[in-house]
């Protein structure tokens, strides 16, 4: 995590709650990102926000702008990655969450995040905001195993969704990968058109030149080569690669081979967000 | 412990034994030690006898199994101490912030960087994903106890031939299971505490085949006024015990670690490996690290070899006071344990910390905030002596300097013959491709990127210069990593590893100094200029006059290049009697792990050829 | 008290990497005739309740935690 | 041709993380009475064999890979 220079976005103050429960990581990289688009971010436990805690140290979501769930792991990734997060949320915080979503504000899950997103029902919630049970799984990378790798993303919205509101279409960013777990699926054969049709496809993972990806390009196997989705209002994202690892160059994989921009890849998408909202 | 003629149990509603050893002859005595599982030799328990003559009393168990942990080669350092004194330990620089579990330098103006490598590789031998998951919980402990935030791991290993099936004398794993195990313990548990694990390494070698090496090393990064001690601030202080609780796992750990493995240790030495447990320990590593940000305690400290019973004599010893112990405030994990269990039991994820009085309640409600459990289970005393009780009964007294001090040796050993110019052969090569492939196939040269990836190595998203560099999945490995450990800063802190254990087997002096140079050249090679230095020294069993010739030569070598570079090595460990059934021992492995500086980590450089037409220089001679 | 198996498959069609894994191991270990190799995941669970009310219990925690219906089907058994 | 399950269980006293990070998740998620949660590790393995060969057969494969002695016991059944 590094200073970022050159942000000239100063929006009114943008909260943003950036959610953990034991075992989760990558929440202070999440943070910061959100930071360096001049946002306030803040770590919030979610016993603050269920009311297991002290009088001052209790939160409520209805204070926040944006909702933000890191990635890494959560409670060990035991059972299913995410599940056991998803299964505290929903039986705690459950219609807040709804609320909060319903309101139109912008929910981003990275990794660990959208495997709970998925495993919440706020992905790909085709039929109502939060469906009961997960209609998605994000299961086991084909290759078996733990993938840490650079990806390359397309942007594939046509511009529902809120994250990627000023990154052009068909925009090629390099955000990295690093989980065992990314796998989009669904029993539905129609899944991926139906994504298709409703502009819930962001980003898919290609080749440098943008062509069609296939291992490692794709880490995962994931069908359609699908990095990340939106829900059909396009203010809930998910997505595995981490663009909260690469808001300056500095930290990309490859950048002592000339990378152009001082700006990391992953940057654009928090801005995205915070001018939507300024 | 069952009833034995010298075992007297006391008329206390709970196990607890007297230990006859004052009317025991040296055959009673010797049999006392085997028995009670204590690894003390005859002379050792004399010396313990004659104490307690002076104490007009027998010991009881819990007594006797202090002792054998805190005089255990692994806690005590008896077989090496003299040699590190004599060549590493006095490289001294006005940078060296602290000598504590973990070294700390100064990192810039307002922080300082940790460092700590450790072993853990006989419990990784006998169940390598556990024994590789709890040697990197430990490690990161010892960074903790600084009151410093990890920021990355290391994980150099060492493992016996994987390109082929091999013949394992019986008891012994194929390393192939083994090196798949420990790496996927690394992965687990790394990943799952969001500490990126950026450089280390794999080295390959019949020599390993009865006895791995498992070292893994740990840097940290913390504000020059968070800097924690590891010991008490003085007498009247709660000591508070912290996170998981105590179970019957990792009974003589440290016995067993400073003994030889035999056939039978798969099967008779569960007691002494566990397995981690990484959601523990992450919220443990945040609520450590917020009591000692708000200089609520006064001193911190993991628990490792020889748990409770270790730590608890040297945080007092060392912040001058004495301890009285209240032993059934411990959680535990199962019912039943006898006091001695509890007190030599290394179960995972704990640490203690000690505070004044009037900061306990607000120590205990931080860690409630993280649903860590805390007890404050001890107080310092104005004495020299630590005392423990149970139920009201007073189980163990002894002076701690007695306790803590234990034995230093002076063992014989003989100078390694050293391989002369004249011992070379250069081999006759047959032709260049085939030789090309046969190097690129072998596992000592073959890309470990399988590995690699598996490790995150980006989590924090501050890893400026990547373990693997080069274009996009078409990369080569790296010469050290760079991490980016202030947020704002572009300051970096290079990492790197480096060891020659053939070098070593041939000239122990030299192979030592060949690991310091090796890890300087790594460093460089990025762009950051060499600071400081720790290191493993893997070696074979000290009692034997060859063996510690070896340990006393490398660290010799060692010594001498770290002075003459003006570079300290603030932290260290030691790991002896590495040795696989019949006496094969390990080759010598002193192995280093370096750190840099660097100012600005824009100016990196990575190896990777970067176009067509560089021109290709050749430095040094 | 009742103490339960809750046993977790993966449904058909869902690819199995770590049961390919092993069963690859497996073969190059020199094990033959290996047809397939499926990872099922079990969680014994000692219930304080009848042996009934423990299966019903069992079946509802898959519902809400255990088992992702997407890709894994379950069975509770009584042990 | 015979299918068998190995099952692959903690032995007693090694701790399973796994095990005790559910069991708490089923607690804050209200279900009462859960005395205890064991994760245990299945392989349904289908051999080209008869059922008594393919039984001994599962349990070479534990013993030479699937369970690790020092904290694992295991169990191998006919399905
Ligand atoms: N080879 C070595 N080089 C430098 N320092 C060492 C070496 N071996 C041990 N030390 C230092 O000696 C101290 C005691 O080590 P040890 O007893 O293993 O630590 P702990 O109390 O964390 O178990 C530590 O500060 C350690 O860094």
């Amino acid at each position: 995590m590094v200073d970022h220079g050159g942000v000239q976005v100063r929006p009114k103050e943008v909260k943003v709650c950036v959610l953990r429960i034991e075992g989760t990581n990558c929440e202070d990289e999440m943070a910061y990102a959100f930071r360096a688009v001049g946002a306030q971010a803040e770590l919030v436990h979610l016993k603050q926000l269920t009311g297991a805690v002290p009088g001052e140290k209790r939160r409520n979501l209805e204070e926040y702008d944006v909702l933000a769930l890191p990635g890494g792991f959560s409670a060990g990734d035991y059972v299913r990655a995410g599940a056991i997060f998803a299964a505290r949320m929903k039986s705690a915080i459950g219609t807040d969450i709804t609320r909060f979503v319903e309101d139109g504000r912008p929910v981003l899950g990275v990794c660990n995040g959208f495997q709970v997103l998925v495993e919440l029902g706020l992905l790909p919630a085709f039929d109502e905001t939060m469906s009961k049970t997960a209609t998605a799984a994000l299961y086991t990378n084909n290759s078996g195993r733990f993938e840490c790798r650079p990806t390359i993303l397309r942007n594939d919205n046509r511009g529902k969704c809120i994250f990627t509101s000023s990154i052009a279409k068909g925009k090629i960013l390099m955000i990295p990968s690093a989980h065992a777990e990314g796998n989009l699926m669904s029993l539905d054969p129609d899944f991926i058109q139906k994504l298709e049709d409703n502009d819930q496809v962001v980003f898919r993972y290609v080749k440098e030149d943008g062509s069609k990806a296939e291992y490692p390009w794709n880490p995962n196997g994931s069908r359609s080569d699908i990095a990340g989705i939106c829900n059909p209002a396009g203010n809930v994202m998910g997505m595995m690669p981490h663009p909260e690892r690469v808001i300056t160059r500095y930290t990309h994989a490859d950048w002592t081979r000339n990378r152009p921009s001082a700006d990391g890849d992953g940057l654009p998408i928090f801005r995205s967000v915070i001018e939507k909202l300024k | 412990m069952s009833e034995k003629g010298f075992a007297v149990k006391r008329k206390v509603p709970f196990e607890l034994h007297d230990i006859d050893i004052l009317s025991s002859n040296d055959r009673g005595l010797k049999k006392i030690s085997e028995d009670m599982s204590l690894g003390l030799s005859v002379d050792e328990m004399k010396t313990i006898k004659d104490y307690f003559k002076k104490e007009g009393r027998n010991p009881t168990d819990v007594e006797m199994q202090a002792l054998g942990q805190a005089w255990s080669e692994h806690c005590c350092y008896k077989s090496s101490k003299k040699i590190l004194k004599q060549f590493v330990f006095g490289i001294d620089r006005e940078d060296v912030l602290s000598r504590g579990d973990a070294g700390v330098m100064v990192f810039d103006d307002e922080h300082g960087y940790a460092l700590r490598v450790e072993s853990h590789n006989h419990p990784s031998a006998i169940e390598p994903y556990g024994g590789a998951a709890t040697g990197i919980g430990g490690i990161l402990r010892d960074v903790v106890c600084m009151g410093a935030q990890p920021i990355g791991l290391a994980d150099p290993l060492c493992f016996g031939p994987i390109d082929k099936e091999i013949d394992v004398p019986p008891g012994v794993k194929q390393p192939r299971y083994l090196l798949g195990g420990v790496v996927s313990g690394i992965r687990d548990y790394g990943n799952r505490c969001g500490i990126p694990t950026v450089t280390g390494g794999m080295f390959f070698d019949e020599r390993y085949t009865g006895n791995c090496l498992v070292n893994v090393g740990c840097f940290g990064i913390v504000r020059k006024k968070d800097l924690a001690r590891n010991y008490a601030g003085g007498r009247g202080e709660v000591m508070i015990l912290i996170g998981g609780r105590t179970g019957r796992d990792g009974i003589h750990g440290v016995n067993f670690a400073s003994q030889d493995l035999t056939t039978t240790s798969g099967e008779d030495s569960r007691g002494a490996v566990q397995l981690g447990d990484p959601i523990t320990k992450e919220p443990v590593i945040h609520a450590c690290l917020e009591v000692n940000g708000k200089h609520l305690i006064t001193g911190m400290k993991d628990l490792g070899g020889g748990g409770l019973s270790c730590v608890v004599g040297e945080m007092a010893l060392a912040g001058g006071c004495g301890a009285d112990v209240d032993l059934e405030k411990v959680p535990l994990k199962e019912t039943g344990l006898a006091p001695w269990e509890i007190w030599v039991s290394e179960s995972q994820e704990r640490m203690m910390c000690t505070c004044k009085p009037e900061n306990v309640e607000k120590i205990l409600e931080i860690f409630d905030m993280w649903d860590v459990l805390a007890t404050p289970i001890a107080k310092t005393t104005d004495s020299s002596r630590m005392r423990l009780f149970w139920k009201g009964e007073k189980i163990f007294e002894m002076d701690l300097e007695f306790l803590t001090g234990g034995p230093q040796y002076d063992r014989p050993f003989i100078m390694p013959k050293v391989s002369t110019k004249k011992d070379e052969v250069f081999p006759k090569l047959p032709n260049g491709n085939e030789v090309l492939l046969a190097l690129l196939s072998d596992p000592n040269v073959a890309s470990k990127e399988w590995a690699i990836r598996q490790y995150d190595h980006e989590v924090r998203g501050a890893t400026a210069v990547h373990p693997m560099v080069g274009k996009l999945n078409m990369t080569g490995p790296g010469d050290a990593a760079i991490l980016l450990p202030v947020s704002g800063s572009m300051k970096g802190l290079a990492v790197a590893t480096g060891c020659n254990p053939w070098f070593t087997a041939q000239d122990p002096y030299r192979g030592g100094m060949a690991g310091i140079d090796e890890a300087c050249r790594n460093i460089v090679a990025v762009g950051a200029k060499p600071n400081a230095f720790t290191d493993c020294l893997n070696f074979g069993n000290p009692e034997r006059p060859e063996r510690l010739g070896e340990l006393r030569e490398a660290v010799r070598g060692i010594g001498d290049i770290a002075r003459g570079l003006n570079i300290p090595i603030p932290s260290g460990n030691v790991s002896l009697y590495n040795e696989g059934s019949g006496g094969i021992g390990i080759l010598p492995t002193p192995m280093i792990v370096g750190c840099g500086l660097i100012d600005d980590a824009r100016k990196a450089v990575t190896a990777d050829l970067k176009k067509n037409g560089s021109k290709i220089f050749l430095i040094g001679k | 008290m009742a103490v339960i198996d809750i046993r977790i498959d993966l449904k058909k069609g869902v690819a199995d990497p770590e049961g390919s894994n092993t069963k690859k191991t497996l073969e190059s270990l020199g094990f033959k005739g290996v047809i397939d190799v499926k990872a099922v995941k079990v969680f014994e669970v000692t219930l304080d309740m009848p042996a009934e009310e423990a299966k019903k219990c069992g079946e509802e925690m898959c519902r809400r935690l255990l088992a992702n219906p997407v890709i894994q089907s379950f069975s509770v058994t009584v042990r």
